[in-house]
Parts: structure tokens; C-alpha cells; sequence
């Protein structure tokens, strides 16, 4: 039987000798062009970081493709961000040219760093989960392809953080992101009521349900849902296989605007809702990649430099940035769960 | 093209983003499994439905986590994908790797799975995606014997992470790797065998910046900060306004407390310590002349979720300012607490954010035995319903 | 559906080998699972504490025990609950007991 | 003072602040319940205790509402207050009153009650305090007589109230005196026979400095505001300038929007139109140079209440800009629909806004008929739980 | 029988011949000195205002005495203000000096005015109310006597707004103060259970309590209240009265800052708290007025021109707010009821 | 506490004339409050609906229903049952039907 709770391999074996050296010492950094970082040590060592853009699915062959450019120009050491991306950690400069040209050639994005669009941090969708209203890895890819140019130039007035989870479990984390693409169902779920009598823990269910829609039926062992109150979560079919709520007609996409997590100039934030739905329209999605690229669009030409999305819907108001982009405002982005009434505008003060 | 298989997803190999289509086929190729996953994966673009069937529960021997069961929906028309479960494996801290390290685990993922992973899953493991179920023990078998060890799922700790802190950033003021990687190893026992309410997440970021988003997508999120004053280099400050920087706009205009005053007639940045809130702005644009302070620490904060179900949270301060040295007593003591009251008192499937709203934070400061401060909240409380303990109420008359 | 045979009775199961009709639950069952899912050849006193812990727990709430009970009212502790069920007591235990199979979570 | 009867008290008539106990006193020599009275209370100050009974349910003919019923827990010791009820009498809009008018109320008062008053209590009613059970039909049909009526109590209609607004205040971007005159007028029986779940109270100010806190304190809240530019007389300006006013410090440094901007060469004020949020701040400031535009009307903002029970609330705004000339019948009709809305709905004791909390703003606005705009909010939702019609879902496919 | 529904007097003939004449044509103002303003109509004519603090509580003899003085100086037209002040409107600017001379003579404080502070608005107390925690009458009194050269001086950073209400009911609307003072009960109520059967309609008081403490007990007809679940409102004795709260040992007073009202420059706030508890000590509340006294000197020490209290405590940070008070801050401070979450501190920026 | 003495009969009332113990309620009671307190010489069919609507309420709920309930189930406008009860629903019609004081909001 195999060893367990050895935890995972240690980091210390990870780290390329340059890093070893100088850890805990570097002195400062600069960016020398998107997607090259230069950190330089207090000893005066250097350190070249190439970012590449992943798409996060990757097969065991581009793994090892990595792996090879790693061997050639890294003495095999690499790391992969936060976001997802690649780090190639090159502590020979002479090796970093030849690095970004084979990188150039094989096709590979370098860039996200500085005031640039970063990889989008992202889930499973159709690929391997059970309860996604829309795929992740196709509209990350039509949106990329689509901003492409902001990963690659630092031409933004600041950092933009992209998210998208396929459903509102939110694996990807997207309610502080600068826009937040995440999929949404629209109609209440259909209980297999005979079902749920023999495979459902039914006060599990009940308690799911964030808004309170499920009541118990003691009699026939199932459960109700009250559509009125229902707000599509989907919690209750994470709870219940004999749920259903995935719906190829009605489920689509939502946009979330404005949330940032850095502590940098203002505190971090939410994002909130921009435009409550967009068809599923594989496999390109267009409307969606429309709707980001005007939003992104409207926030470079009126943003100032430096104003990170949320920073500058702030200053202007959410009233001046529903009209600038032309998004319509509706019942829907008026807040009614739990939290609603900070959201409220308690003051005269507004811009017409 | 037009007798392709997958004439949907072709039109996602085009464009200048890596495509996870060609990915793919190119796996399709080696791995019956990955084909079928990719022919699945076009009949749910052309229905717009997903094709994998509710949950699975699935695991290797003394482990109560670590895998996602799936099957398909249609395993009569896709049967390499009838069973197709993931590994979630512990990443190292940071997500280093030295290419042998990942050529083994290819190797080992070739010989039982599909060939397919994530690079990284989305709470920072390493996602092997896809195996049948009798490949599950002795993938792991083989996986442990290289060294490497399974994440979290379930009610259980999830796996920690970090950014890369001091490995290869000026700012990190704790030693976010090491600590990732000791609260890791001292909670295997936790992070393997889900015993809680719900699941448990820590995230570790060397400094405000938040290079791991720890604040939002932690229940309890360690964030390096200093308590002294930001270490100025005069001359490089110089040198950033002989550069054209626009200090007094772009740096002092921007200082959340107007902490900073700039005298361009001395070139001289004058920053007022006590109200600096440590934001890192100036830090970020005058890397070269600023520096976090000397004496360094880290601010806990708790509670931070998505949205399901009472709502998303951010994490709530409730240690404004810890040191953070090896072996990290103080705080994982203060995790086995923080641990234990949450157990003893949730519901299932409650959050510890959503159980301390419930519950409210003065009951979790004082069970868990932290002192309330000022720090801990953005204002004191607007209504009058507060709670005097008998004894209180007693002495006072 | 898959369905397990033994003995004379036909108990439907779904893929991860959890029975799905409640009602069809027998300590033979319990026996045959424990054999064929967790290869244990026989049930001691101490399993058969737990899985009549579990059933009596989900016959009157409806819902499995949350762990932290399930150690507390059994006195075993975790560690020894995978002892006894090396796959854990959500796969293990509660399947060879009968109960719906734990969802969520994973 | 060694055997006064009120020793404590007698503490109160000390200082530069007026002394109600002194008026008491004073009352106390023509009137024996003015006496029990403050007997009452020098016993409340030595025991630190309140002592009158719970509620009482008294009050005249026809209506429902208007007087406050009280009994002394003490009739033994303090005779003359065993009952002492207050009346509240309807106020004149903006507190405005000629002697006359005013000695008449002191004539009734004085052969009916106490001869003690409130001008005024805190929703704005003129408050006579205390007389006992079979004087309150009497005083009411005199005070009808002289041309007073009462104001609200219970469950109905509050006494309106309204700033001094044109009738003294340049700033007054409505007619408060007699939109509040108006609106009084037209609920007059919701005003004096309880009908509701709760009590709704209305306060109208003529501008965002909102002089009668009505934000803070009504259930509907009238606010004067405009929609065009401020008007300025850039000579008064330069003026303002001339006689050392910090212009660019306390008038632009402070605008909220920074919608201002200071050209000291020319001694110029620019105002961005489309950034001013009519804060009224630099109007404040320079009152001779500018004032309120042209184009003026209302903001309405509801559920504005103290903190019992869902906690206090600020009014939140429902209509961003409605003209405001008589005879108001876009307010007056949207008042009644708004009434009913809650009626029909609200538990007993639920004020407005703890309704529109409870069943969603969204709710509260398709049913009375106000299109949703984003000058209601803050802020969006950061929630993903949001509502689709059934139709609406159908027609989106 | 009396007329009904008449409703309030005309306001029309209450108003001075000026205003009727310059009704809605006023130009501007300025306050030519502490309590007396002037405003200037937009064909030239003046009036003069002299604001005056009354006790509220008034006997038919100062309202004569008032009246009196306005026949003698203002052709007898008056007017009070939102804040229970008397103003005289003088229309004959050779009144005003004798005016103010004779209202010296007899005591009445002239002010209130631009940056001071204003009467205290408040409440019954234990003049007339049956629910009071405390007094309302002789708190507004000590403490006003205390700053009484703040109502005569305009010597404030900014306008100062104290209210005070003599329960949680707070009919002094003193959650948006400046400086609230409120009465604060801190012991659960006694439940008088026989007579809870006999006299209170039950649902209605399990339905009153804002914290969910109280159970009906359906066997017995009464009702029962969780002690660890009772914040002593006071709400379940408003609709009982077989409920008793008042408590001459433990009842008090609360202090709560930084509220406001006004939209200039800032959105109103509500108050919040400061000081849990203050002992109920009458005749004059030393600790009271104390408290007050030491919050509004700190915030005069360092607030800059033109901040209203929260405006500077806002700037500051509430941390900063209670160390230079000195006050102590305890966890009664944290919210823990319906809207905690907006309060907690979700950012690493805050002061030492 | 005041009583009041009609026929044989000693009720307990409060100040306002609120019957304290709810089962003393009789028909007799109600009519003799009806002379005492509003001054009504009899009662009319409407009045006894109104009186027998807020009893069997109070008996079902434990509360007085609300105004807005009262009148639409009795089928009288608001205006009307003032004219019936000149108090009023609550000092009036309450009252006479022996209900506990309403409280609060006043
Ligand atoms: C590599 C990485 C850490 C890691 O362990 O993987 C990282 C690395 C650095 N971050 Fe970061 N950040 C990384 C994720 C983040 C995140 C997390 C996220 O995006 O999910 C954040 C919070 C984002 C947010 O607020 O929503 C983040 C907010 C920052 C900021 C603050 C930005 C702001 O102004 O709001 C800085 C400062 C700056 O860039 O001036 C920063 C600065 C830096 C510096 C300059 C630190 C340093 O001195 O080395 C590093 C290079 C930045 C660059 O790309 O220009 N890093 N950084 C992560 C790269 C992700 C990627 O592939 O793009
Ligand atoms: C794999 C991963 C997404 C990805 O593509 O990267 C993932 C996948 C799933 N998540 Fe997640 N979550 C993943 C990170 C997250 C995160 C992000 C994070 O950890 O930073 C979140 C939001 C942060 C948080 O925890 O609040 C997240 C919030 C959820 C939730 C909602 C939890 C909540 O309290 O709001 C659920 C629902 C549940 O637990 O029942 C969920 C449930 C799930 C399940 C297990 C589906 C389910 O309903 O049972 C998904 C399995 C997908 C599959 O078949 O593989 N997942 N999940 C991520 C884990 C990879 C890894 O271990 O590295
Ligand atoms: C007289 C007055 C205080 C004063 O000294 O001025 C007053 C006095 C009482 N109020 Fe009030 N309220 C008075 C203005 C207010 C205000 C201020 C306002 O209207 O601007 C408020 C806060 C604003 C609001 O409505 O939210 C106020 C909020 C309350 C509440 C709590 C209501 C809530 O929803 O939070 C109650 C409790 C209740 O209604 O049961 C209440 C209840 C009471 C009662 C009737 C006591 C009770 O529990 O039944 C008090 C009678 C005192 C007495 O014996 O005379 N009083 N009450 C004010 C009315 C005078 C007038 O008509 O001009
Ligand atoms: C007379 C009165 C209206 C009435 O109908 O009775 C009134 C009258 C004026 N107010 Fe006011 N306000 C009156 C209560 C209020 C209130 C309500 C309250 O205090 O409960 C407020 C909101 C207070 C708050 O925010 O908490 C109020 C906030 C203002 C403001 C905004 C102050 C600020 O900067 O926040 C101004 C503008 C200013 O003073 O520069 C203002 C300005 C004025 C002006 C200058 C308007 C004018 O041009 O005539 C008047 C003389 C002000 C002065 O006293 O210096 N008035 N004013 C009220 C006098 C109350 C008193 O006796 O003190
Ligand atoms: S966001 Fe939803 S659908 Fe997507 S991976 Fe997470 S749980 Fe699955
Ligand atoms: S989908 Fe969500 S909101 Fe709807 S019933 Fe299920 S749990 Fe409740
Ligand atoms: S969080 Fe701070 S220390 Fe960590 S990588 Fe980002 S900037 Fe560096
Ligand atoms: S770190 Fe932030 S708060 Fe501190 S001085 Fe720099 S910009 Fe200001
Ligand atoms: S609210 Fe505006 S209009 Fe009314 S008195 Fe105050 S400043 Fe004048
Ligand atoms: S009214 Fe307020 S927002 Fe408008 S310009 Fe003046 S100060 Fe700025
Ligand atoms: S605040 Fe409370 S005690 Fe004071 S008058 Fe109002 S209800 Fe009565
Ligand atoms: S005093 Fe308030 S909190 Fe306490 S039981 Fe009564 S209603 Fe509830």
C-alpha cells in the first residue's frame, strides 16, 4: 500500500540555485517588456522571468514541451502563476532572447504582466463538470483571442483581471474580478420527485437552498419548490442528483463588472452585475465576446491612467458607466438578497 | 473540415490564443479517452447542455478525498469516458517544478489517465483529469512513490497555497512558501480525511498586493504586512522624478490616506508613518526606492468565499498584525482553534464566514481568544443591539 | 443502472456501488458490499456499531451524521474509522450501510 | 433649598441653558398637575426610574389617533397626574405662527390641561402635555373651534412636517410650505383614523441639506433638487475670491465629484454640469454667488426609519427627479399607490422599508409602477440571485 | 359635536407680510452674527432672523412671554425650527439690537447658528414616556449648559448635531447625530407570565423582538425569552404589558458619533457607537456630559475646517477615532446583527 | 385596578375600561360598555358583527386582526365602523368585545 500524508513535494527542490541564493533578497524589479520581468537581487544577481499565456488544459505532450524549453534555456526550472500562466525563470540573460524567439515560433503568448489583460482564471464547464450552465474553456479561448493584443502590449490604464466560472458555485472565484463572466441557469429546477424520496437527504436539500424556495413534503418524501422564490442557484441539485436544472434553452451567460482583490490605492471589491444574461451560442460565443470587448473598450477610452476597472466605475458613478456603455439597467442589478440595502443609494447625490 | 467530427470545436482552433482544441486532439490521438472526451464535449456544443452525470464518489484507500468522481451521461456513445475521475494533487509551494518532477508525473498520467490535466486547478492543485475507476489506486500508488501526495475535496481542508513570495518578489514580507508548506504537512490529516462541516481554504500572500486573491477566495487568508515605516531610499526617489515620473499625480495623489507629501524642490518624499495604511501604491511604482518596512508580520483575515449561499465574502480582519516565524506556533495554534469552533458549531455545508455572521463575530473572538480592536472593523456598528454578559452588567451597576 | 446479484435478490445500485433503493437494505447486503467494495471479509462488532449507528441516525433525520458525530457517538475516532473502512465513511461507511450516497462536497 | 421638595431637580435650575425645570415650577404654581408632575419626576430622579404606566388607549370622538394616553404607576402619591395625557396638535406647515394664533392654544391649554407643551415634539406636532381623561373631548372641540386640529398617532399617517423652504431659504428648490400643507390636507383621514399596518411618516425639504433630517426620519422623503446647472454670478465669485475666500481649498477641494474648477487668473468658477451631483456644498459656501438651477423638482426616497426592528435605515431613493407643482398629482397618486402597496402587504408593525427589504425592491417597484433606473442604487447587486419572469425567459429562448 | 378633518391651520397666515411679499424670491443670506441671520430677497428687501434655544418644554407663560416679545419686535410672527428652536423674524432691522438686548436681559441663548451647535433635539423621557432607559429633559440640560458657548459661538470646525433619545425606540431619530445619546436598557425583561396570558395578544410579541428571543410557550399562554438572544430593546414591552424592562440599576446611556444628515460633500451616515454604556446619574449625568464634552474637544483639536464629525472620523479612521478619544473599544463595538458584514474591515489597510 | 359592577357580575378593568380577564366577556358586558364608554343606547345587527368578528379573530389568531382585514371581512368602510363605534376599532370596538388592550404603535 502506498505511503499517505507525505504531503507534497517540497518547494525547497523546486527552486532553480539563482532563486536558492537570492531568497527572501530580492531588491526590486522592472518589467522590460510585456512579459518579461527583471528581478534583481541585493547582491546585484539577476533573474529573467518570461510569462507565457497557458490555456490551462494541457496534454502531457505540452507539458513536456515546456519541460524542454525549461531544460534548454532554464537548467529545467519553471513555475506556473496564479493565474495560470507560465513562468519561465531564466537566470542566464543570454538565454532569454533565444527563449522569447522558440516561443515566438511555437506560438505561445508572452505577455501579462503590467498594465495588461492576464490569463482568465477559469473551471471546468463541459469538460468535466456536472452542473455547469455554460463551458469555460470555449469562451475563455473566443475572449482571449479577442483581447489578445492586451495581453501581449501594457497599453491598459491598468491591470485587468478576467474571471469565469460556469456556474454559481464560482470556482472561479469571480466576484472580485475586474469583469467576471459566469454562467447562469434562468429556470427553476425539475424535481424527479420519486427520485428524490429514495436518493436525496431531504433536509439537506431544504437547507441548500439559499433563498428559501424548497419546502419538505413529509408525506410523499420529496421536496417543493417554490418557483417565485427560486433563484436558479443550483445548490439544491449539488445536493440532489434527482434535481435538474440544466437547461440547453434557457441557460446562458452573465457579466459581473468592477471587483478587484489587491489592497493597492482602494479596498477590495465586488464585482457586480453589469448585464444579467447573454445566450450560450457556441462555439464562439460572439455575444459575449462582444459585450467584454465594449467594456473594456469604454474603460480604456474614459478611464484615468491607473484606475483599475472598479476604481473608475467609482469615480464616475454606476449610473455614468451604465450609460457610457450603453448596457441597459433593470430590475435585475437592483439588489435583493441578503446584503441589499448598503447597495441602496441612501443620499440625493447622483449624476443624471 | 466539413466531415469533421467536431465541427464546432474546430472553429476553437483558430485565433491566436493557445487552443485547448488542438491540445486535445493531440491527445485524442495517444488516448482513446481524451477522443471520446472531445466528441462529448461536441455534442454539448451542439445541445449547449453538459454531458457528465451528477457527482460519483470515488477514492483511493485511507483517503477521504483527493478525487472527483464522474461518468458520463452517454456511456453508450462515449465509453472511454464511462469512468472519468480526477486526481487533484497537491502542487508544491508556489507551483515551482524543476521539469523532471513534471516529467514524472506525465509519465505516471500517460500510463492511468488520459493524458489531459490543468495546470492548475483553480484552488492552485495539480488536475489529472481523467481516469477509470480501477486505475484510481494504483495511479496514486505510483504518484505517492514519486513524492507526490493528493489535495483536498470534500468537507475537509482544502489545499493551501501561495504566492511566490519570497522565492522571486522584492515585497514579500512572510515567508509565504515555507508557511504554505508547514501548514500543509501539519494539517495531512485534516487536508486528506474530510471530518468538517464544509470545506476549509487557506491562502497565503506575501504582501497587500494579494498575488493569490487570499482575501476572496480563503476562509482564512494570511496577507504579509509590516508595522514600522516604508524603508525610503532618497536617491532612487530622486532618480524616479529625473525619469519624469509624476510623483505628486501619479504616486501622492493616489495615497489612500494622503500619507505622502512630495517637495520637488528637495526631490524629497515625505511619507507620514502613522497614516500610512500600507496600501503598497508607492511601493508598486517606486519598487527601486521604496520598501516595506523592517518589521514584518502578516494580517489575518477570515471568512472569504464565493457567493454560494449566503452571499460572497471578503475576509474579515481578525489579527491585524501577526509575526511570522518558524515553527509558526501562534498561528496553528490559532488555526486548531479556529478549526474546533467552527466543528463543534456549523451546520453542514456552513462556510466559517457564514457561521460567524450567524453567530456573530463577537461570539468567535472571544471562544477562539482574540481581542477585539479597532482594525478589525471598516465601522463600529450603527445599531444598539449589542449583548452585555451578565457579569458585566453585575460590576457595573 | 448496474445491478449486484447475490443470493437470490437483484439490488440496483448506480456506478459508484451505492444501493439505490433504501428499502432493500439487509445485513447481508451489508456483508456483500463490505467483501466486494471494501474487501473486507468479515464485519466485526465494531462495524456493525457503525453502520447501525448510521441507519438509526439516517432512519430519524433523514440525513447522514456530519463526521464530527459520527466519531463522537461511536467513540471511534477518525483515524480508526478508516481503519475499520479503508475507503472512509462517507464511500465506505454509509455505502455498506445503505444510505444515499453523500453528495456535494467533493 | 435643604427641604425643597425636589432637591435633585433643583440641581437642573442651575447653568445657562434654559431650565425646564424652572418653567415647571413655575407652571407648577398655577397648575396642581404641573406640581404632581415634577414631583413625579424628582422621584424618578432619586429612584432612576420611570414612573408611568404602560400605554393607555384614550382620545376623542371620530378619530383614532392624535392623543397619547398615560396614568401615573403613583396616583396615591401624585393625584394630578394620575391621568395626564398629551395631545398632538396638527402644526401650521414650517412652524411658522402669529402671536395670536399662539395665545389662543395657551388659552385652551390652560383651561384644559397642564398648561405644559412641547414646541415641538420630534415628528413636529405641537405637543400639549398632560390633561386628564374628561377634559380630551372637550379641549379637541375647542381646539376644532379655534381652527387646530390633531396630528397622527398609531398606525396611520404621521403629522407631515417640511423646512421653512421659500418662505425664508433661498435654497428651496420646491414649495415644501404647501406641498406639506397639501398632502396633509388630501390624508386627512389617514392621518387621524389608524388604518394601516404601521405608522408612515412624510418630510419634504427644499434642498439636499435636507433641514427637516428627513431622509433619516420618514417613510417618505421629499427632497428639492434640480436637473440643470447650477447658476452662477461669476462676479460674486470674484468677489468671494476678493475678500480672501480660500476658493480652490474649501469649495473645489471638497466638491464630492471634483465637478469644480478654479481658474485664479481669471477668477473663475467652471462647473461640469454633468459631474455635480447637487450636493448644495459650494452653494453653501458662496450663497451670493450661486444657487440652485432653474429646472427644479423633487427626489423622492423611501423606508427612511430609526433602528426598531430590521435596524434603521436611510431613505432610499425611488423617483430620482419629479416636478413638484400643485396640485401634485404624479406625487399624490404615487403616495396612494404606495400606501396600498404596503397595506396589503406588511405584516403589523412593518414599517415600509423593512417591507420593501423583505419582499425585494424589485418587488415593491413593477408593482407600484416605477421604472427601475440606476440612480437607485449605489451600487449593483454583487449577487448572481437575481429573478426572470417566466415571460421574460420564454421570449429570450 | 366639534368639526372633524380640518387639519392644520393655514400656514399662509401665519407668515410675516415680508415673506408673503418675498415668498420664494429670496436671494441669499448671511449670518450677520452668532443666531441672527439676514437674508436678502431679489427685490432688496431684508429679514432678520434671531434663533433662540428653548427647553422645547415650555409652559403657557414663556409661550406668552415669546409672544410678547414677537408683537413687540417682529409684528408679532414667529416661527420654530426643525430643531425645537424659537426663530424671531424681525422685518425692521431697527428691532433687531433691542430685540437682542431684551432676549439677553432675560436670559434666552441667542445662537445656533453656521458652525456651532444646535438644541439637542429629544425626547419624553421620564416627563411623560413610559419606556425610558433614561431622562431625556435633564441630560439635554447638563450637557447643554456644558457647551453652551458652542450654541453662542461659531467656533466649531463645522455644524454640530446632538440628539438624544430615552430609548432604543428613539424618537429623537438619533441614528444620524453627530453625537447621538440614547438610553439603553441591559438586562432581558421580566415576563409577568400570568398576566402575559390575560392581557398581550402573544403572536404579536414573539413577532416584535428584533433578535428572535422570544418563544411562545402555547402551553401555559405566555411567553418565554432566551437571555443569550435578548439585545433589550424593549420592543416585546412596548406591545406587553406584562413585560418589564426598566431597571434602575442597569439601565443607562449609550453614546454614538458620526452621523449625519446633510448631502453636502458627503452621503448622510448613520451614527455609530462609541461608548457602550454610561451610568444613569441624574440630576446632572456627570459621566455624560463628560463623554460628550471630551468627544467634541478631540474632534475640535483635529478636525479640519469645514468636517462634521463623521466626515473627520471617516477620514481618519475609526481606529485613529478611538485612541485619540481614549476610548476603549470592545467587542460591543462589532456588529453582529442583520447588516454586520458591511462593517467588518475586508482590506489590510488600516492604521497602527 | 378599577372594576366595574353590573348586575352581579364584578369585572376587573383597567383605566381605559379594558376588560382584564378576557373570559368575564359576556353579551351583557358588551352592551353595558357600549352605554358606559360610547354612549350607545343599543346595539345594532352591525355592531354585534363587528363585535362578534373581532372575538372569533382573537379567538383563532390570539391577535386583533389588522384595520385593512377588519374591514374587509365585516364588508364596513373604515368611515363607517367610526360611525358605529365613534372611538373607533380599537378604544371602541376592541373594547366593547372584550379583547386584550391593543398596544403599541399609538
Ligand atoms: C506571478 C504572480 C504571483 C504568483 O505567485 O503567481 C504575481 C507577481 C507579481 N505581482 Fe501580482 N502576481 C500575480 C497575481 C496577482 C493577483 C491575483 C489575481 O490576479 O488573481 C493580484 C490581485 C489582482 C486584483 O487586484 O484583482 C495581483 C496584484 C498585484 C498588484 C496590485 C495591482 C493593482 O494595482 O491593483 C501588483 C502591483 C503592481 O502591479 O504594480 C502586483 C505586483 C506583482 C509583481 C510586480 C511583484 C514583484 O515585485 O515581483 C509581480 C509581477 C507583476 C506583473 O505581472 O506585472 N500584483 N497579482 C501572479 C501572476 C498572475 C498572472 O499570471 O497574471
Ligand atoms: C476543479 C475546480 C475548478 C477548476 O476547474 O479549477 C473546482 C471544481 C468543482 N468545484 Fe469548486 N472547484 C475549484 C475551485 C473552487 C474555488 C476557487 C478557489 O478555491 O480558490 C471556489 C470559490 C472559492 C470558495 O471556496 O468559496 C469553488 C467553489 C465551489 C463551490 C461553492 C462553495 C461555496 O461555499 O460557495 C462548490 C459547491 C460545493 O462545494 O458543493 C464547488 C464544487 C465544485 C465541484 C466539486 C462540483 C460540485 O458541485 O460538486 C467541481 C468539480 C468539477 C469537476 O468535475 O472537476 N466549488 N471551487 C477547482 C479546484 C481545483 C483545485 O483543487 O485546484
Ligand atoms: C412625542 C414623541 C417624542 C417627543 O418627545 O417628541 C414620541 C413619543 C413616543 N413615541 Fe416616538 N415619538 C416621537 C417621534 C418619533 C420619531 C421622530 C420622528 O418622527 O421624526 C421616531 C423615529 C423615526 C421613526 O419613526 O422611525 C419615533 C420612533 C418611535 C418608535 C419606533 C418606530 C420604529 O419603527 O422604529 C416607537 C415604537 C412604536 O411605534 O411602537 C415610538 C413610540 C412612541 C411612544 C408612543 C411610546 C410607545 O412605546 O408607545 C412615545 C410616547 C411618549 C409619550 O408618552 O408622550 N416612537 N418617534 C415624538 C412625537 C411627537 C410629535 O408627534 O411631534
Ligand atoms: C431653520 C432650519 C430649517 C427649519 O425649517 O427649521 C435651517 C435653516 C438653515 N439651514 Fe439647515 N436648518 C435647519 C436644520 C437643519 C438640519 C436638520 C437637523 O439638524 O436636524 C440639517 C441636517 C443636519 C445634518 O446633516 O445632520 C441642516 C443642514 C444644513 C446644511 C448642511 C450642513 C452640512 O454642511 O452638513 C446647511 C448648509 C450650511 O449651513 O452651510 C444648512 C443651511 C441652512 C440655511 C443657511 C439655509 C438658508 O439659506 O436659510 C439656514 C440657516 C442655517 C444656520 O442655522 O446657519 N442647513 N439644517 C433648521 C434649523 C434647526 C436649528 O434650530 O438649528
Ligand atoms: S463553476 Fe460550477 S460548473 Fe464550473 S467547475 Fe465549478 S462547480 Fe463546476
Ligand atoms: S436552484 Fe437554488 S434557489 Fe432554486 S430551489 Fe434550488 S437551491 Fe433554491
Ligand atoms: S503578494 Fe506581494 S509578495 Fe506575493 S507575489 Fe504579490 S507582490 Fe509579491
Ligand atoms: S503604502 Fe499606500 S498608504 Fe502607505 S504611503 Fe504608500 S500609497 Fe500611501
Ligand atoms: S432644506 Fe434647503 S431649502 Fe429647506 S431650509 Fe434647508 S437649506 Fe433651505
Ligand atoms: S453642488 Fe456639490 S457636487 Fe455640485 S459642484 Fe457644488 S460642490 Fe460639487
Ligand atoms: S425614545 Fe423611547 S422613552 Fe423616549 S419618548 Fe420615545 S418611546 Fe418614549
Ligand atoms: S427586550 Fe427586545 S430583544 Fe429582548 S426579548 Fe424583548 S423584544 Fe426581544
Amino acid at each position: 500500500m502506498a505511503k499517505t500524508d507525505i504531503g507534497p513535494p517540497d518547494y525547497r527542490q523546486m527552486l532553480p540555485p539563482v532563486v536558492q541564493r537570492n531568497y527572501g533578497r530580492w531588491r526590486f524589479h522592472e518589467i522590460v517588456r510585456p512579459g518579461v520581468l527583471r528581478h534583481v537581487s541585493e547582491n546585484g544577481e539577476e533573474l529573467y522571468t518570461v510569462r507565457v499565456g497557458s490555456p490551462r488544459l494541457l496534454d502531457t505532450d505540452a507539458i513536456r514541451e515546456i519541460c524542454d524549453l525549461a531544460d534548454r534555456y532554464c537548467d529545467g526550472y519553471l513555475r506556473f502563476t496564479s493565474r495560470h500562466n507560465i513562468e519561465f525563470l531564466v537566470s542566464d540573460q543570454s538565454k532569454l532572447e533565444p527563449l522569447l524567439q522558440e516561443l515566438w515560433k511555437r506560438e505561445w503568448p508572452v505577455g501579462g504582466t503590467g498594465n495588461s489583460i492576464s490569463n482568465i482564471v477559469h473551471t471546468q464547464g463541459w469538460i468535466h463538470c456536472h452542473t455547469p450552465a455554460t463551458d469555460a474553456s470555449g469562451i475563455v479561448k473566443a475572449v482571449m483571442d479577442d483581447l489578445y493584443d492586451h495581453f501581449t502590449h501594457m497599453d491598459l490604464p491598468a491591470k485587468l483581471r478576467i474571471s469565469m466560472a460556469c456556474c454559481l458555485n464560482m470556482c472561479g472565484a469571480v466576484h472580485c474580478s475586474d469583469i467576471a463572466i459566469l454562467g447562469i441557469h434562468r429556470k427553476p429546477p425539475y424535481v424527479d420527485k420519486e427520485l428524490v424520496s429514495k436518493i436525496c437527504e431531504i433536509p439537506t436539500v431544504v437547507a441548500a437552498c439559499p433563498t428559501g424556495a424548497i419546502r419538505p413534503n413529509p408525506k410523499e418524501k420529496t421536496v417543493e419548490i417554490n418557483e417565485e422564490r427560486c433563484m436558479y442557484c443550483g445548490n439544491c441539485y449539488t445536493m440532489c442528483p434527482a434535481i435538474k436544472i440544466m437547461n440547453p434553452e434557457t441557460d446562458g451567460v452573465a457579466i459581473f463588472v468592477g471587483g478587484k482583490v489587491s489592497n493597492a490605492r482602494t479596498a477590495p471589491m465586488f464585482s457586480r452585475l453589469a448585464i444579467p444574461f447573454l445566450p450560450n451560442n457556441p462555439p464562439r460565443w460572439p455575444e459575449v465576446v462582444e459585450a467584454v470587448h465594449n467594456i473594456v473598450q469604454v474603460w480604456i477610452d474614459h478611464a484615468q491612467k491607473g484606475e483599475r476597472m472598479g476604481e473608475w466605475i467609482e469615480r464616475i458613478g454606476w449610473e455614468r458607466f451604465f450609460q457610457l456603455t450603453g448596457i441597459p439597467f433593470t430590475e435585475k442589478h437592483i439588489d435583493d438578497f441578503i446584503f441589499s440595502v448598503p447597495t441602496f443609494r441612501s443620499t440625493t447625490m447622483f449624476r443624471w | 473540415m466539413a466531415n469533421s467530427k467536431t465541427p464546432r470545436l474546430d472553429e476553437l482552433e483558430k485565433g491566436r490564443w493557445p487552443s485547448f482544441v488542438k491540445i486535445m486532439k493531440r491527445a485524442a490521438v495517444k488516448k482513446p479517452a481524451a477522443g471520446d472526451l472531445l466528441k462529448q464535449l461536441e455534442l454539448s456544443y451542439e445541445e449547449k447542455v453538459g454531458h457528465w452525470k451528477h457527482g460519483g464518489i470515488v477514492g483511493v484507500r485511507g483517503y477521504g478525498g483527493g478525487v472527483i468522481g464522474r461518468y458520463s451521461d452517454r456511456p453508450d456513445r462515449f465509453p472511454n469516458v464511462k469512468e472519468f475521475h480526477t486526481f487533484r494533487v497537491n502542487q508544491p509551494s508556489g507551483w515551482f517544478y524543476t521539469s523532471s518532477a513534471l516529467r514524472q508525473l506525465c509519465d505516471i498520467w500517460d500510463k492511468y489517465g488520459s493524458g489531459l490535466t490543468n495546470f492548475h486547478g483553480a484552488t492552485g492543485d495539480i488536475i489529472l483529469l481523467g481516469a477509470p475507476t480501477e486505475n484510481l489506486q494504483p495511479c496514486f500508488d505510483e504518484l505517492s512513490e514519486h513524492g507526490f501526495d493528493l489535495g483536498g475535496s470534500g468537507s475537509d481542508l482544502r489545499t493551501p497555497s501561495a504566492c511566490v513570495g519570497p522565492a522571486r518578489c522584492e515585497y514579500a514580507c512572510v515567508d509565504t512558501l515555507d508557511l504554505c508548506h508547514t501548514i500543509t504537512q501539519e494539517f495531512q490529516n485534516e487536508l486528506h480525511r474530510p471530518m468538517w462541516p464544509y470545506k476549509f481554504k487557506i491562502k497565503i500572500s506575501g504582501c497587500p498586493n494579494d498575488c493569490v486573491a487570499s482575501i476572496a477566495r480563503s476562509d482564512l487568508s494570511v496577507i504579509g504586512t509590516w508595522r514600522d515605516s516604508i524603508q525610503v531610499d532618497p536617491q532612487a526617489v530622486a532618480a524616479y522624478a529625473d525619469q519624469g515620473l509624476d510623483i505628486q499625480g501619479e504616486i501622492c495623489g493616489k495615497c489612500p490616506t494622503r500619507a505622502l507629501s512630495w517637495h520637488p524642490e528637495r526631490k524629497e518624499l515625505e511619507i507620514r508613518r502613522e497614516e500610512c495604511v500600507r496600501c503598497m501604491h508607492c511601493i508598486n511604482k517606486m519598487p527601486k526606492a521604496l520598501r516595506p518596512g523592517r518589521e514584518r508580520g502578516a494580517t489575518l483575515l477570515i471568512g472569504g468565499k464565493a457567493t454560494m449561499k449566503e452571499s460572497a465574502f471578503l475576509g474579515w480582519v481578525i489579527v491585524p498584525f501577526m509575526k511570522m516565524e518558524p515553527p509558526y506556533t501562534e498561528l496553528l495554534d490559532l488555526l486548531r482553534r479556529i478549526f474546533n469552533w467552527w466543528d463543534e458549531r456549523a451546520k453542514n455545508r456552513e462556510r466559517i464566514g457564514e457561521l460567524i455572521y450567524r453567530l456573530g463575530m463577537r461570539a468567535f473572538l472571544h471562544d477562539v481568544g482574540l481581542p477585539p480592536v479597532p482594525q478589525m472593523v471598516a465601522r463600529p456598528r450603527a445599531n444598539p443591539y449589542y449583548y452585555w454578559r451578565p457579569e458585566e452588567v453585575r460590576s457595573n451597576g | 443502472m448496474p445491478t449486484i446479484q447475490f443470493g437470490d435478490v437483484q439490488v440496483e445500485v448506480d456506478e459508484d456501488g451505492f444501493v439505490q433503493d433504501p428499502k432493500q437494505w439487509t445485513e447481508d447486503l451489508a456483508r456483500y458490499l463490505a467483501k466486494q467494495e471494501e474487501g473486507l471479509d468479515n464485519l466485526t462488532e465494531d462495524h456493525w456499531k457503525v453502520i447501525h449507528y448510521l441507519r438509526d441516525y439516517y432512519q430519524q433525520f433523514g440525513i447522514a451524521p456530519m463526521i464530527r458525530k459520527l466519531c463522537k457517538d461511536t467513540g471511534f475516532d477518525l483515524k480508526y474509522i478508516y481503519e475499520l473502512f479503508p475507503s472512509g465513511p462517507a464511500k465506505g461507511a454509509c455505502k455498506l450501510a445503505g444510505l444515499p450516497k453523500p453528495t456535494g462536497c467533493v
